[in-house]
């Protein structure tokens, strides 16, 4: 057995050698830069894995097409992650330690990001997180960055909008067992309570749960005017089918999970009037946001989603950051950093806080004739600049 | 609401049993645990789902999907179980969730990860009274296992197929002895239970409307725990397991909440049924 | 006359409606050869299984030598020097033949050191031949027990109950499946068996073998003791006649 | 060098808790498809013990394995209860209500898992990945060390006649009882020391790391090497953990390979590669009876 081992040893240390021959002697602007981009590409999340480096991919070919970045070709190495924390752990060091990435994007879910984050900070090298939630993600050191809202952000922007834009005075919260769907809820929860809103119920529900029956009919029961929903699209759209099929009437506000087409789709005319909390916003009149919806479609034959805007926008901060300052890791960090007003497809990237966590507008979306519109923005600093 | 409730329980229930019935025929006759007999369901659902699609009929949907799964699951029993049979029950088992896993990768890659949608156009009148609402299709969920637990408990009591059936499930040996063709009959409860597989995914498919590759992840383990609750190899106790199953999560999950996932409960209930009657709820001592 | 070694007294076995033995006795003298015989569906295994604890007797009594027996473990009885054998053998087919007898060594203790010390110690392989030397399989103490021929597998179950080095020893149906000439074998071995002390109790449908071998005969019928005494008195009963061959055919068919 | 050194930390782990299934399902011949549960409690045991009660590792990580062994205990205790399929579908039952358990109790982290778990320090210096991987093959050859002993004692025949027979077993005197709970009591505690080795490796647990589909890699990994033999499980622990490491290009089709290699083997080649049937096996021993014929013929 450990000879095994020893001759493996020995064949990746030949194969890194010839590598290093390469690409040692190379100029100061090298040819092709390689960023790393790990998702769930099999497993249950492997749709998102799908999404997340279809666009991560769409990123570089338009950069690539542009000319790349001042002359230098992007070219994106993808991960499986499997959705499991150790797989992410092997595939952080494959792309940095053998494949040579200069930075890492994460298209993956709260658990392989946050394994991959501590060892992304002892390499040195940049790291932002797509759509990853968990707060360890960036508390991991100055090399990770997260280019969504941690859960507190989003839960206060729905607590805003559910409380000034829709008018909730009896709200039920609904929560996906998961740290993302629970610090959402709970979040929410305090803001209305703060509010003096009455919070009338509060249920979790285990990820992945598909019969909302039970809970729709005692949601109704309570008669609330608002349904707060955290959940991803499979979901979100049972629980708008069974609200239908309950009859329950009220206003339901979800959140990002449900941002994708899929979503419209499974719960067809039921999700009708519903509002989320995202980071997308398809009636952005930004050049780069529509682009980005068009040529999605386009390419891969299925509207864009909140994972895939993510990711999509992760790798064009790292590729800005690169264009602003090199293509060392640590300049790239520094860069990331220092970035302000960057548009990306998810909008206007005010910056980065101090500990990596992005400053940018919550989209607030509304269902109506089976597409996501504009219904409000969130942009008071208040609520969107993450706490540290 | 109470009532609502109930009704809400017996409807998640008879989804149950739907997924279970099938299986609960093929253990009867085999006392193989058929894990990949979630395969077929899944299987049922994409086949129920492509013709639908493209025939908008539901009639012709669930017949093609009922012809392809007591195919499929003819294959399954003549090249999987019948080379293993005689072996201790951990072969079969594997073998079964290796084909399980196999499948559902082979869906994934074949149909895509994506979630499909299966609304399925029922013109049938829903129940609006003030204390309990039922829409056509809960309601042709409940009537279709009704159906399909009558035609069975006909299958099995007043035909030929059953009383070797039941003969088989008795004693395998025995029974070929006394002149039954027990290959036969087991492929043709692989047939028929693969069958009733299929309008299960189907059922599943359009009441959530959704499938996709995994969707058999839960029901292949679930579905074990309701037949041996409802007393291995016996079609109205698997329909009473899988009513009682429903029933019983629904009302947990109103009056205690979510204590645990739903798998979780089923399981555990199992496995106290298990350390106080060994051999199943009804069943005989091996 | 020799001591008695083991005793039932008004053994009872039922299961369900169905009584399987009704008030069974019998003594066994130390050393000796005892057959309980019947017709098929007497009872025969069922009173082996009572005895070896596999089942457990609804009323009566079992004693060894001075201990009882009734309501013991199989294991617990084994340890107190009684070995069986099975009907359809059960060996350890993917064991070796050597490792299917010492297994029988020591009665199922595991000696101080077991956890570390490997089985086959020089003592327990020489112990382990000799009682295959005394089957006649030496040659075959490396061969997967499972591969051997049938006639060979009783022998190696014979040899794994005789290395516990019991004080009774039951055989349930030994010569069943064998070919005459193996049979006539099997059958000298057992009486080797006793002429080193061990008492013998068999179980024997075929009632030539069983009277040709054994001392004391005891006939079974329908759970009933219907005979006892030597193969020649048994041979003249009229009821043991009658249990044979009154319903014979009849008899035969509904096995 | 680190992805090596985490590749090669994973194998090990694969080994230890192969060879405990193996101990479990190889030798006593007791279906158990809920071994990801018992290496969980060592995981969980090992990362509350250092994180909430203060412990080092040194000392967690026997306390860790005492946990899982008693857990596995108990489990011991309903296999004697139960039939063989009755007994598979309680271990996939048991994996199921563990992974809840974690993810249900606050204490137990819930969704976000418990993180923060220390890496071994010795004499103050906190080992680093490839220090840890050394500690670590110290402890699989520990623990192949005791496999290779139990495999070879008494005690290992005596279990494995259990699995052939247990009635032939209680009639030759052997505490049928004993024999199986010590089997999962052995089994189970190296998987409570791989959960340990995991959570120390990771720093951070969640509880899906220790899922249904865990239990079933390395069912596949001791059925693939061969059950009941020594060397299987680490073969097939070997081939399975770096398998989709070593070829990036089978990653789309991982669980298809899995799934379809497990039906066809136990098909096929139930013994496994190293099994007694094998084919490998016995062409390897017709290849060593050639060779040897020649040297006969010729000298």
């Amino acid at each position: 057995m450990r000879t095994a081992k020893l001759k493996v040893f020995v064949a990746v240390l030949c194969v890194l050698g010839i590598v290093l021959a390469m690409s040692g002697c190379g100029p100061k602007r090298p040819e092709v830069v390689k960023i790393g981009v790990y998702a769930p590409i099999t497993g249950p999340a492997a749709a998102d894995g799908l999404a997340a480096t279809n666009a991560a991919q769409l990123a570089a070919d338009k950069i690539n097409e542009a000319g790349g970045i001042n002359g230098t070709r992007v070219e994106i190495l993808t991960y499986d992650d499997r959705f499991e924390s150790a797989s992410a752990v092997a595939v952080a060091h494959q792309a940095i330690e053998r494949d040579g990435v200069v930075a890492l994007v994460s298209g993956s879910y709260s658990t392989p990001t946050r394994a991959v984050a501590p060892i992304a900070q002892e390499a040195g090298i940049p790291h932002v997180a797509g759509y990853a939630v968990h707060p360890d993600v960036t508390a991991a050191g100055n090399y990770n960055f997260r280019n969504s809202f941690v859960g507190t952000v989003q839960g206060k922007a729905g607590a805003w909008v559910a409380i000034n834009q829709m008018n909730a005075q009896k709200v039920c919260i609904l929560m996906v067992d998961t740290d993302f769907g629970r610090i959402l809820g709970e979040t929410f929860q305090a803001e209305c309570e703060a509010a003096g809103v009455q919070v009338l119920s509060a249920d979790t529900y285990p990820y992945g749960e598909k019969d909302f029956s039970a809970l729709m009919t005692k949601i109704k029961g309570l008669n609330p005017d608002l349904l707060y929903a955290t959940g991803y699209y499979a979901e979100g759209a049972a629980i708008a089918l069974a609200a239908k099929t309950a009859g329950l009437t009220c206003k339901v506000l979800g959140m990002e999970g449900m941002d994708s087409p899929m979503f419209l789709e499974l719960g067809g005319e039921a999700t009708e009037g519903w509002v989320i909390t995202s980071n997308l916003n398809r009636d952005d009149a930004s050049p780069v946001t529509q682009e980005f919806i068009e040529e999605y479609e386009t390419q891969f034959g299925i509207q864009a989603d909140m994972v895939a805007a993510s990711t999509y926008d992760a790798v064009l901060i790292v590729c800005e950051a690169m264009r602003l300052g090199g293509f060392e890791p640590a300049a790239i960090r520094d860069a990331i950093a220092g970035l302000q007003n960057f548009q990306g497809a998810t909008g206007l990237i005010q910056g980065f806080t101090a500990g990596g966590e992005v400053i940018k507008p919550v989209q607030v979306q509304i269902v109506e004739g089976g597409e996501f519109h504009y219904y409000a923005v969130v942009d008071d600093p208040a609520i969107i600049t993450p706490p540290n | 609401m109470v009532i609502q409730q109930i009704a809400n329980g017996l409807v998640l229930g008879s989804l149950y049993a739907l997924v279970a019935l099938g299986l609960t025929i093929v253990y009867g006759v085999l006392r193989v645990l058929h894990v990949a007999h979630a395969g077929v369901f899944v299987l049922g659902a994409y086949a129920g789902l492509l013709v639908y699609v493209s025939s908008g009929s539901i009639v012709l949907c669930l017949a093609v999907a009922m012809l392809v799964c007591g195919f499929a699951g003819f294959l399954m029993y003549r090249f999987l179980y019948r080379p293993v049979l005689g072996r201790p029950a951990l072969i079969p088992l594997i073998v079964s969730i290796g084909t399980f896993m196999f499948l559902e990768d082979l869906y994934r890659l074949v149909m895509g990860p994506y979630i499909k949608a299966l609304p399925l156009k029922l013109s049938l009148p829903g129940l609006d009274l003030p204390f309990l609402r039922l829409t056509g299709q809960q309601l042709f969920i409940v009537g279709v296992t009704a159906l399909l637990l009558l035609a069975l408990w006909w299958l099995m009591k007043g035909t030929r197929l059953g009383l070797a059936w039941r003969a088989s499930a008795q004693d395998m040996e025995t029974a070929g002895a006394h002149g039954i063709n027990t290959d036969v009959i087991v492929g043709l409860c692989f047939v028929i239970g693969s069958a009733i597989a299929a309008v299960a995914g189907i059922m599943v498919g359009s009441y959530y409307n959704q499938v996709y590759p995994s969707m058999g992840s839960v029901p292949a383990y679930k579905a074990l725990a309701v037949i041996v609750l409802g007393g291995l190899g016996s079609v109205p106790g698997t329909v009473v397991a899988g009513l009682a199953l429903g029933l019983a999560e629904t009302l947990t999950m109103v009056w205690v909440g979510t204590i645990l996932p739903r798998e979780a409960i089923a399981f555990l209930v199992l496995i106290l049924m298990l350390l106080v009657k060994p051999t199943g709820l009804l069943g005989r001592a091996s | 006359m020799a001591d008695r070694l083991f005793r039932a007294e008004g053994v009872t076995k039922r299961f369900g409606g169905l009584t399987a033995l009704k008030d069974v006795s019998i003594e066994v003298d130390e050393g000796s050869i005892f057959a309980v015989i019947g017709p098929n569906g007497a009872g025969k295994t069922t009173l082996f299984n009572v005895v070896s604890g596999v089942y457990r007797a609804d009323e009566g009594a079992i004693w060894l030598g001075g201990s009882t027996l009734h309501g013991l473990g199989t294991h617990r009885i084994a340890r107190l020097g009684v070995a069986r054998t099975f009907q359809i053998t059960r060996l350890f087919k993917q064991l070796s033949v050597m490792d299917n007898v010492i297994l029988g060594l020591g009665r199922g203790d595991i000696p101080m050191g077991g956890l570390i010390r490997g089985p086959r110690s020089k003592e327990a392989v020489d112990k382990a031949l000799e009682t295959l030397a005394a089957v006649g399989l030496e040659k075959s103490a490396d061969t997967k027990a499972g591969t051997l021929p049938y006639g060979d597998q009783r022998r190696v179950e014979l040899a794994r109950a005789m290395a516990m080095k019991p004080r009774l020893l039951l055989l349930d149906e030994p010569c069943a499946g064998l070919t005459h000439h193996e049979a006539v074998n099997l059958a000298e071995v057992v009486r080797q068996v006793r002429d080193t002390g061990v008492t013998v109790v068999l179980v024997e449908h075929n009632m030539h073998v069983a009277m040709g071998l054994a001392d004391h005969v005891a006939v079974l019928d329908h759970g009933e003791k219907i005979a006892e005494g030597t193969p020649e008195t048994v041979q003249r009963n009229p009821l043991v006649i009658e249990a044979y061959l009154g319903r014979g055919e009849s008899g035969e068919s509904h096995a | 060098m680190l992805y090596l050194v985490t590749v090669s930390t994973m194998v090990c782990i694969y080994i230890i808790l192969a060879s405990g299934l193996n101990i479990i399902t190889g030798y006593a011949g007791q279906p158990n498809l809920g071994h990801a549960a018992f290496f969980g409690i060592g995981a969980y045991a090992s990362a509350l013990l250092t994180t909430k009660v203060g412990l080092s590792f040194w000392a967690a990580m026997p306390l860790a394995v005492v946990i899982a062994a008693s857990v596995g205990f108990v489990l011991g205790i309903i296999s004697l209860r139960l039939r063989e399929d009755f007994l598979a579908i309680t271990t996939i039952g048991v994996n199921f209500v563990v992974v809840s358990v974690f993810l249900y109790f606050d204490y137990f982290g819930r969704a976000l898992g418990l993180g923060g778990i220390p890496r071994p320090s010795i004499f103050g210096h906190v080992l680093n990945k490839p220090e840890y991987l050394v500690l670590v093959v110290f402890l699989v050859a520990a623990v192949l060390l005791v496999c290779w002993v139990f495999s070879r004692s008494r005690l290992g025949l005596m279990v494995s006649a259990v699995r052939e027979d247990e009635l032939a077993a209680h009639s030759l005197g052997l505490n049928v009882t004993a024999l199986k709970l010590a089997a999962f009591v052995f089994g189970t505690a190296l998987a409570g020391l791989g959960g340990s080795v995991y959570a120390h490796f990771m720093t951070f647990i969640s509880p899906y790391d220790f899922a249904f589909p865990v239990s079933i890699t390395v069912m596949c990994m001791v059925v693939l090497g061969g059950a009941g033999t020594f060397w299987g499980p680490v073969v097939g622990a070997i081939i399975l953990a770096s398998a989709p490491e070593i070829m990036r290009f089978i990653q789309q089709y991982r669980m298809l390979i899995y799934g379809g290699l497990l039906a066809v083997l136990m098909i096929f080649q139930p013994a496994g590669l190293l099994g007694a049937d094998s084919v490998f096996v016995r062409g390897g021993a017709r290849l060593v009876a050639r060779v040897r014929g020649r040297v006969v013929q010729s000298g």
